[in-house]
């Protein structure tokens, strides 16, 4: 079974032969990343839409884990497909009334967007695999996660948002500071991040806060905006 | 060179940022739902994400260093952080924006045009 | 969280705009005592609106009525306020007896005082552990329903039915008490007692409970009265009236010599507050919590009263009296007469032609009237607290929709 | 002399937490007042545990100077032999045995050296200071700053301390004081607890004035003045005591003016803070003299330590003036003679360089200072000083804002008059007596004489309870000025402690009277002993400690001891200047007044038959927080005096006593012909202790029992009295017409050059800025003309171009959210395309 | 585990690994389904026991510990309805999403000693990422619906799921703090030998930490008195009012392996994992590492200590369930915003400083 496998996507083969799990794994994920991410497109009902986002975001928190970056990937589950999407969901629900559900676009604009976006895509792509030294991986096979989760990531990064760098000897050959800079932790984007954060939680607050209303005179209250205050 | 016959790479994880990204955007524009486009933000900034984490990542190129080192996950998080800022922002706004239009079409928002 | 709603109605309050929404509550839903259906007017989670939609339940009762003689009759008031059937038929009884100006025997008179009391108790225990039920909370249920199956086990012995008994009737009670039966009862009333604490444990102190019900629904005493409502959710906004010491003379005679304090809070404090749970900070006179207290209490009052009726019971000598005959005609004049029910104030309302059958009769039942608050209390309440306020004035639909 | 150790660092800490956390709760009170309970009602207790807590670590401290320098009697009289030798040059030089004293102190100094009597003398065993001049006597005081505001080589401004047991007693005084009277106002003052009509303002509407309670207001002031008040106590330097000497003066404004609705409270405030000025000017004039030519205020010597070890100490006034070298004898300084010698130090500084021209400077010091250069300007820095201290402790002339102060409320009134405001004049007088020369103690006792005369006299007619008290208090503290004045250094403070106790426990007692009876007219009252016994008996025991009154020989109230004290150095200072006799007469006659005008308002309030029974009967007695106060207080009016063997305000007080004040002080001249102030010493011979305590005790008698005739037993009519001396009863209740010749000689007048100044303003200066003015116009016309055509022409061609770029470049904004979008994108694409033609590659790759 | 099948069974490598992950998934699956099995078992008799009554007697013997299989027959068996104006897709998917996330979670989850499907070494926040995933299963079942009541029960749910991360995550900080580590192995190690060792006891913030996230997990997981999603009095059944047969079991198993996980969480954080409260096995002298066989007991030990725990944890989550009226939404909102985040973060800041006052613990 091996060997069909691989003689069918020679991407699956790893160095010593036999399928890689990694490659295998990496594939489901990109797969069901990317076809999801299209589907959020082609979806009309924005529940459903934001449905597959969640799937999407959580498909690439696996691609995340792949490529040993199990903290980020914790990271985009917890507050991106947990916070966000939950976020969305909800303003989803309060706006999920009949008429809003699917609004319809003009097919000019959906054609004229897969135009617009095929260059686009056109370009990256063709930047993605321009580049020789950024494809192939030497990694020794076997599982990629099982690999990484030897070496801990949560810790320099960790150390790092506090403003001490531990990787400094991870840089090495024509990547390292030759320059003689040397590379500076977080803390300061950290705090900024931070501050943002909780300036962003007051903004939001605030734009989405109740108002006081006084509705000229009429039960409807509705359409008019005139009233605010 | 033909990334189907490569081990997966820093390219193979481009490759799915860029499709992301692009997605993302199209849906920005194709959506007329106001929350269709946060979506769309969203899956742009994730498809950034992956470029950030494929170029931070030893796993994916082996003994070389990485290009980023521990810089690529420290961006992503950072853009996490401020993509769920900016979604919380973002939400704020489009449901101030359904009060005033009861309604989340972008394009009824026009009142800016010159 | 009972929102308090600005006297201008142009200022409204709004986080997004939101539609509001028409819910249905019921009639098949877990928590309306049987077939009521609410149509909730909410937004989000707050009630705007309810409307009570009754008569699911209805038989025809009171047409009945005047196709069968009075005697006959007493079967259909067992099926009106269904929980507490004693008390059904000794109100009808009792609205018979006073146009036919009989008088029962002084034995008959203390066993109907220690049944109807009972009768009291099992309502009550209902009602709490279906209270407990409204809030989320399942065991209560079961602990009030082990101590009424023993009620109804001595019910049972008595006259052989567990719901519907049809046993006191007019001009009397269909058999006497079986041997031994009052030492039984007061068994029960000993083992029963220490419980009640429990029951204060559960809910009446818990705290979540407290949450729940203080403060919400609060029924003035002056809306109560407007609206006629009566036992526990009148006496639980404070208003000092119970028909076994307010009413007509010939059903306050048959608590003639009997010591009782109605359960109703004056200056600030309940009859015997010292023995019960303090009235937490949280609940307002008339709350939820405050007619959930006032049945707690009635259920120890009940329990006194039915001491003293077995002791004078037991002291009694001569026969208990035979009830009237079946078709036994009833004279020509017309009747009203409102005793204490579980539930509240029961009416009933005859006239006679002379013949068996009643010219007329009518009912006029206290949940109905206690229902008709609804709309009121719930106005701006949470969806929560529409159980808990529907729960807290204690309704059988059989009674309302007759 | 003094430098800093551990015990006075202790000493600080306690004593400055003590000073300091009044200020805090006045801090609290300020901020947070209204929040403290309904209507700040907590307030109360907020500032009442401030002022005890300082009361506790008043004690405290006082317990520490106890164990570190027990006031046990002392071999007194020694320090006369160690002194050195005085400077012949000097004008003043302490009298020596057998020299310029006469047969009468000798024999004085001779018993008091036979060691029986109380202890006098340089207090020796002051193991703890540092001392600098070798064998030189040293006094137990310590010194230091907590913080250096701004530091020069001629003048170091600081906070600072300097602490001796002056200090520590005065700080227990006022702060028990202070303590009962918070207590006491925590009663009082309920009624401002709730909205006040206050039925003594009318408003134009005719109305009365309605205004919300003040209570955290008081308390808030209340704390405020007991900070200000024991800043002056624990100052190190005289800069900074003016700094809280005008603390002080603004507080009593703030609380004499608490109905500051009322004309006659603010005018009184505004008095009492004007009057005070005046004074105050005095001071300023005393500090610029001292300042000048020494280049100090502090009071002790500032050791600075540099990183080098090596000590530099700094002098301060006291060893400046009383260096040690010359056995603390007063000479005028050597920076005073060089500034009264300025012509001719220029000369000499005109002709040789900087270092040489310092040095001619300094040998000829001496000989300047023997041509009495100089003493003028000790003179004139003593007078002002002292003048400051008139203001404060109302000495006549300035005495006339007390009795006015009266419109506060009595709490108030209690601590002004007892503790603090007027304390503090009499503390700064003893503080900075040992720079005083002959001349200016003269000066001194003569103003205390006149004053205490005066404002007895005065209140033998006041009708007003609180005036009685206020003029009786003008009296005592006549009393102190006295007893400073002729050498009586520790009988003054001593009156000053003792006085205090009583006399905040009289006001307290007469607030608790006005409290019941809602008057201050004593003539509505009387027979009030029955309803307010606590008030009445405590007063009794007030009226008796201020009298003096006690068993002679045996024992006595209070204000015996002190009071003897005084009349005991007045007589001495009689017999060794038998031409200032006066002085001892009117010491001794003012005993007697006293006795009779206060035991005039005690039978008046308190005895007899109501006089007017609408006042009486709704008289009560005060709730207990208003009653214990005065019992306590009552208590320590009894026994404040008494000493437990070595133990006793007075042998503390012989501890602070300055150094080189002990053998007095012959000289003068400048002011008055050559006096000798004789050394404290003497006073305690038997005889003089004999004479004086028969005196007092007769004098006193006398006062009461004449008090008595008039108005207890009614033997004679006081009305009949005062028809028969009816131009002098008017003089004494117009107080001496000083009033009247306050406004005659400075209100008119200030009046007149104020119009004369006004007129002149509106005739000749007013048309010149008219003309200004209008030439300005007629200029800013011209320029906006410019303006107007072509300047905003230019921006305006500027302005209309741009609008019609803009209007062309409008239609590119559709107000499409998605199709901004699609922008970027094409741009995105379009910048990637034009990058690779021109680079010839696609992305900027490896 | 995996070296020794390469070694001695000489089976390829990509064979082992998927050999492992197969079994590893095989197993987890078993203890969700067998968990929620007797779990189901348990709460019924446990609440029986409550309210003096006997509950399941005869299915499957004598405690009716057969009677929670049948009714998984029973509900195999019924009628698959779904309301004609759901979102079909949705409806079906929503039931799935929600066990898939309670079962991802296990992943991380330790049973003992190495017994843990993936070491991850953020161990404890992946698996509190994954569990909030569960609340989409329910919020997409509640739209689904096309109920009203469903629609009340998923938005309290999210209102509620997402408030109660707060105070959740803030608890967890704590012992992971105090470990410096998010591997769960390692806490757990870190808390070995006799119960005083245990974070629960390790400060007396940390005691209290404890039952704030008691609180917090309890919550989280929807179950009484925070069963606001459910609420049958209120909202009939919530968010799977419309849900029957096998889908309505799949939530049900979601919940109660939910239970499940969240007190294995508190056990490995707090309650030393799998150390027993007296450390048998070193006192015997024995460790994982000494020898096949002994190492094999010390591993079986402590999973029974660990699942001993756990369970421990899912009854007293019952007993809570049976006792408790139900809180109101606001005030459940309340007891987090207001009571357990600030709570929470008290504690998070004494630990803190206990832990810098007595660097070496106390």
């Amino acid at each position: 079974m091996s060997s069909s496998v691989a003689s069918l996507l020679p991407v699956l083969a790893a160095a010593e032969g036999g399928l890689n799990w990694q490659g295998f794994l990496f594939l489901l994920f990109a797969v069901l990343a990317c076809s999801l991410a299209v589907a959020v497109v082609v979806a009309d009902n924005v529940v459903r839409m934001s449905f597959y986002l969640v799937l999407s975001l959580g498909s690439t928190a696996g691609l995340f884990f792949l490529a040993g970056a199990e903290f980020v990937g914790a990271m985009q589950l917890m507050i991106y497909v947990g916070g966000t999407l939950v976020l969305l969901v909800f303003g989803v629900m309060l706006t999920a009334q009949e008429p809003f559900v699917a609004i319809k676009t003009p097919v000019r604009d959906k054609l004229l967007a897969g135009l617009v976006g095929g260059a686009l895509l056109a370009v990256l792509l063709q930047a993605a695999v321009s580049g020789p030294a950024w494809s192939g991986s030497t990694a020794e096979g076997g599982n990629a996660v099982a690999s990484s989760s030897g070496q801990p990531s949560a810790t320099p990064l960790g150390m790092a948002l506090l403003g001490v760098r531990v990787d400094g000897d991870v840089a090495s050959g024509e990547q390292s500071p030759a320059d003689g800079q040397v590379r500076s932790g977080y803390l300061l984007p950290f705090e900024i991040v931070s501050v943002h954060l909780l300036v962003v939680l007051v903004g939001a607050a605030y734009l989405a806060r109740s108002k006081r209303r006084k509705s000229s005179g009429g039960q409807g209250g509705g359409a008019s905006t005139g009233g605010m205050r | 060179m033909n990334l189907l016959f490569d081990p997966v790479g820093v390219s193979h994880y481009l490759v799915v940022g860029a499709i992301l990204f692009t997605t993302g955007l199209v849906c920005m524009v194709v959506k007329r739902n106001a929350l269709g486009v946060l979506m769309g933000i969203e899956l742009v900034l994730n498809g950034a994400n992956v470029n950030f984490v494929a170029f931070g990542s030893p796993v994916l190129r082996g003994e070389q260093a990485s290009i980023l080192g521990l810089d690529g996950q420290l961006i992503a998080l950072f853009v996490i952080l401020l993509a769920a800022a900016e979604a919380a922002v973002a939400l704020a706004i489009t449901l101030n924006f359904y009060n005033n239009y009861s309604t989340v079409d972008v394009d009824r928002a026009d009142d800016l045009k010159g | 969280m009972s929102q308090v709603i600005d006297d201008d109605p142009r200022i409204i309050e709004f986080d997004v705009r939101t539609d509001e929404m028409l819910v249905n509550m019921g009639p098949q839903h877990p928590s309306t005592h049987g077939v009521l259906r609410l149509v909730l007017r909410t937004d989000g989670e707050v009630v705007s609106e309810v409307e009570p939609h009754i008569g699911y339940l209805h038989r025809c009762a009171e047409k009945i009525g005047e196709n069968i003689s009075a005697r006959q009759f007493i079967p259909y008031t067992d099926r009106m306020d269904y929980l507490a059937g004693m008390n059904m038929n000794l109100g009808w009884s009792l609205a018979v007896e006073k146009l036919m100006r009989l008088q029962v025997t002084e034995k008959a008179r203390h066993l109907r005082v220690l049944i109807a009391e009972l009768g009291r108790i099992a309502s009550h225990l209902v009602g709490m552990g279906a209270y407990g039920l409204d809030l989320g909370t399942f065991s209560p249920f079961l602990y009030a329903f082990r101590e009424r199956e023993k009620i109804l086990n001595l019910f049972e012995e008595a006259c052989g039915a567990r719901l519907t008994y049809s046993y006191i009737t007019v001009g009397g009670l269909t058999a006497d008490l079986p041997p031994g039966w009052l030492g039984r009862c007061e068994a029960f009333l000993n083992e029963f007692e220490p419980i009640i604490r429990e029951y204060h444990a559960l809910l009446t102190t818990n705290a979540i409970f407290v949450k729940r019900t203080g403060g919400i629904g609060v029924l003035s005493p002056e809306m109560a009265i407007n609206y006629g409502c009566s036992g526990p959710v009148l006496r639980g906004s404070g208003v000092d009236q119970d028909m076994r010491r307010d009413g007509e003379p010939i059903y306050t005679a048959m608590y003639d010599g009997y010591a009782f304090e109605v359960a109703v809070m004056k200056d600030g404090t309940y009859p015997r507050d010292r023995a019960y749970p303090a009235v937490p900070a949280d609940a307002v006179l008339g709350d939820c919590w405050h007619r959930f207290f006032v049945r707690m209490l009635e259920v120890v009052q009940s329990m006194e009263l039915i001491r003293q009726a077995i002791d004078r019971y037991s002291a009694c000598t001569g026969s208990l009296g035979e009830p009237v005959k079946i078709a036994e005609k009833i004279p020509a004049g017309d009747v009203y007469l409102e005793t204490e029910c579980p539930k509240g104030q029961m009416g009933f309302y005859l006239i006679g032609n002379g013949t068996p059958k009643p010219w007329r009769v009518r009912a006029r039942s206290s949940s109905f009237s206690n229902l008709s608050v609804l709309p009121e209390l719930c106005h701006g309440c949470l969806i929560a607290d529409v159980p808990a306020i529907v729960g807290s004035l204690d309704i059988v639909m059989g009674e309302i929709d007759r | 002399m003094e430098v800093q150790s551990d015990l006075g660092a202790t000493l600080a800490t306690l004593l400055g937490l003590a000073w300091l956390i009044p200020l805090g709760s006045f801090a609290a009170i300020l901020f947070f007042g209204p929040k403290m309970g309904p209507h700040g009602r907590n307030a109360a207790w907020v500032a009442t545990s401030a002022i005890g807590a300082s009361f506790a670590l008043s004690l405290i401290a006082l317990g520490t100077w106890m164990v570190s320098h027990p006031p046990a009697a002392v071999e007194h009289a020694s320090a006369q032999h160690q002194s050195a030798q005085p400077d012949d040059h000097s004008p003043w030089s302490p009298p020596r045995d057998g020299g310029s004293v006469s047969a009468t102190f000798a024999r004085f100094a001779a018993d008091a050296s036979a060691g029986e009597s109380h202890a006098a003398g340089e207090s020796r065993h002051g193991h703890s200071a540092h001392a600098t001049g070798g064998d030189a006597p040293t006094k137990p005081a310590y010194s230091g700053d907590w913080y250096s505001l701004y530091s020069s080589p001629t003048l170091v401004l600081s906070i600072g301390w300097y602490i001796d047991s002056l200090t520590v007693l005065l700080f227990v005084m006022v702060t028990f004081i202070a303590t009962c009277t918070h207590v006491y106002a925590v009663g009082y003052m309920q009624n401002e607890l709730h909205d006040i009509t206050d039925h003594e303002v009318t408003l134009a509407s005719g109305g009365h004035l309605h205004r919300p309670g003040r209570y955290p207001r008081f308390f808030q002031g209340l704390s405020l003045f007991c900070f200000s008040m024991l800043g002056i106590v624990i100052a190190g330097n005289l800069a900074m005591v003016f700094v809280f000497w005008e603390l002080v003066g603004i507080c009593s404004w703030f609380l004499i003016g608490f109905s500051f609705e009322r004309t006659s409270a603010s005018t009184a405030a505004n008095k009492a803070f004007i009057v005070n000025r005046v004074g105050d000017v005095g001071l300023l004039i005393g500090l610029m003299a001292l300042w000048g030519s020494l280049g100090t205020l502090h009071f002790g010597n500032t050791v600075t330590v540099h990183a080098d070890g090596q000590q530099v100490v700094r002098p301060g006034l006291f060893s400046l003036v009383r260096p040690g070298e010359h056995g603390h004898a007063l000479q005028v300084p050597d920076g005073m003679v060089v500034a009264a010698a300025s012509d001719r130090v220029a000369s000499i500084a005109a002709g040789n360089s900087a270092e040489e021209a310092a040095a001619e400077v300094a040998a000829e010091v001496p000989e300047w200072r023997a041509m009495g250069m100089g003493s003028w300007l000790l003179v004139v820095a003593g007078l002002g000083i002292f003048c400051g201290c008139m203001g404060k402790s109302a000495q006549v002339p300035l005495h006339v804002w007390l009795p006015d102060a009266m419109e506060g409320p009595t709490p108030v009134s209690a601590l002004v008059h007892s503790a603090t405001m007027v304390a503090a004049g009499v503390y700064l007088t003893g503080r900075c007596s040992p720079l005083f020369t002959p001349d200016v103690l003269m000066v001194i006792a003569y103003v205390g004489a006149i004053t205490l005369l005066l404002a007895a006299t005065i209140a033998l007619v006041c009708t007003d309870i609180k005036r009685v008290l206020a003029y009786s208090t003008v009296s005592q503290l006549g009393y102190m000025m006295l007893a400073l004045g002729v050498g009586g250094w520790v009988a003054g403070l001593f009156h000053l402690v003792t006085h205090a106790f009583f006399k905040s426990l009289l006001f307290l007692c007469s607030g608790s009277v006005i409290h019941a009876c809602h008057t201050n007219d004593m003539r509505r009252m009387g027979g009030l002993l029955k309803k307010m016994p606590y008030t009445g008996w405590t007063m009794l025991v007030g009226c008796l400690a201020i009298i003096g009154a006690g068993v002679p020989f045996v024992i006595g109230f209070s204000g015996s001891y002190s009071k003897d004290s005084i009349l005991a150095q007045a007589l001495v200072f009689q017999r060794i200047n038998p031409s200032h006799a006066v002085l001892w007469y009117a010491a001794a006659g003012g005993t007697a007044l006293t006795a009779f005008s206060m035991f005039r308002l005690w039978f008046m309030t308190f005895v007899g038959e109501p006089r007017d029974e609408h006042v009486a009967e709704h008289v009560h007695e005060s709730p207990a927080v208003m009653t214990v106060p005065l019992v306590v207080l009552s208590v320590m009016a009894v026994i404040a005096g008494w000493s437990l063997g070595p133990l006793g305000v007075a042998t503390l007080l012989e501890q602070a006593r300055p150094l080189g004040t002990a053998d007095g002080l012959t000289g003068g001249g400048l002011l008055t012909a050559a006096v000798t102030v004789p050394a404290e010493a003497a006073s305690h011979a038997e005889d003089i202790h004999f004479l004086v305590t028969v005196t007092a005790f007769a004098t006193a008698a006398a006062g009461v029992l004449l008090a008595a005739a008039f108005y207890a037993w009614r033997l004679v009519n006081p009305a009949a009295i005062a028809a028969l001396l009816r131009p002098a009863h008017t003089f004494l209740e117009h107080g001496w017409y000083f009033d009247e010749i306050c406004d005659w000689m400075f209100v008119k007048p200030t009046y007149g050059i104020a119009a004369l100044a006004s007129a002149n303003d509106r005739r000749i200066i007013d048309p010149i800025v008219h003309f200004f003015a209008w030439a300005s116009r007629q200029l800013a016309a011209g320029d906006a003309w410019m303006d107007r055509v072509v300047v905003d022409g230019l921006v305006n061609v500027l302005a209309s171009a741009t609008w019609a770029t803009g209007l062309r470049l409008r239609a590119i904004q559709t107000g499409h959210l998605r199709q901004y979008v699609m922008f970027i994108v094409v741009g995105t694409v379009a910048i990637f395309l034009l990058a690779s033609i021109m680079f010839g590659t696609m992305v900027a790759g490896p | 585990m995996a070296e020794y099948l390469i070694q001695t069974m000489g089976l390829p490598g990509w064979l082992t690994w998927s050999l492992l992950a197969v079994l590893s998934a095989v197993l987890i699956l078993n203890l969700m389904a067998g968990g929620a099995l007797v779990f189901i078992w348990a709460e019924r008799k446990v609440s029986a026991r409550i309210q003096d009554r006997l509950g399941p007697t005869r299915t499957g013997g004598r405690f009716g510990w057969l009677q929670s299989l049948a009714d998984g027959i029973k509900l195999l068996a019924k009628e698959d309805l779904m309301p004609e104006r759901a979102d079909k897709m949705l409806f079906r998917v929503a039931p799935y999403v929600s066990f898939c996330a309670s079962f991802a979670a296990f992943i991380g989850l330790p049973f003992a000693f190495d017994m843990v499907a993936l070491r991850l070494n953020v161990g404890v926040f992946y698996v509190v990422a994954v569990l909030g995933l569960e609340v989409f299963g329910v919020i997409l079942a509640g739209y689904a619906s096309a109920s009203k009541w469903s629609l009340f029960g998923a938005m309290r749910e999210a209102a509620q799921v997402v408030s109660y991360e707060v105070p959740l995550g803030m608890c967890i900080v704590v012992p992971v703090m105090l470990a410096g580590t998010m591997d769960l192995v390692t806490i757990a190690e870190k808390q070995s030998g006799w119960f005083t060792n245990w974070y629960l006891f390790h400060d007396p913030f940390t005691f209290v930490v404890f039952w704030v996230y008691t609180t917090c997990a309890v919550a989280s997981v929807n179950r009484a008195p925070f069963d606001l999603a459910e609420a049958e009095s209120e909202l009939v059944a919530g968010f799977h009012t419309e849900y029957s047969g096998l889908r309505w079991s799949f939530f049900y198993m979601a919940e109660y392996s939910s239970m499940f996980l969240v007190s294995g969480l508190a056990a490995i954080l707090f309650l030393g994992g799998w150390n027993g409260p007296v450390p048998i096995a070193s006192l015997l002298g024995l460790s994982e590492g000494s020898g096949e066989s002994t190492g094999a007991f010390v591993r079986l030990l402590g999973l029974a200590n660990f699942l001993g725990k756990a369970t421990l944890g899912v009854l007293f989550m019952m007993w809570i369930r049976w006792t408790l009226p139900r809180l109101r939404i606001d005030q459940v909102m309340t007891t987090c915003l207001k009571y357990c985040t600030p709570i929470a973060a008290v504690m998070f800041a004494g630990a803190m400083t206990w832990l810098w006052v007595f660097p070496g613990g106390c």
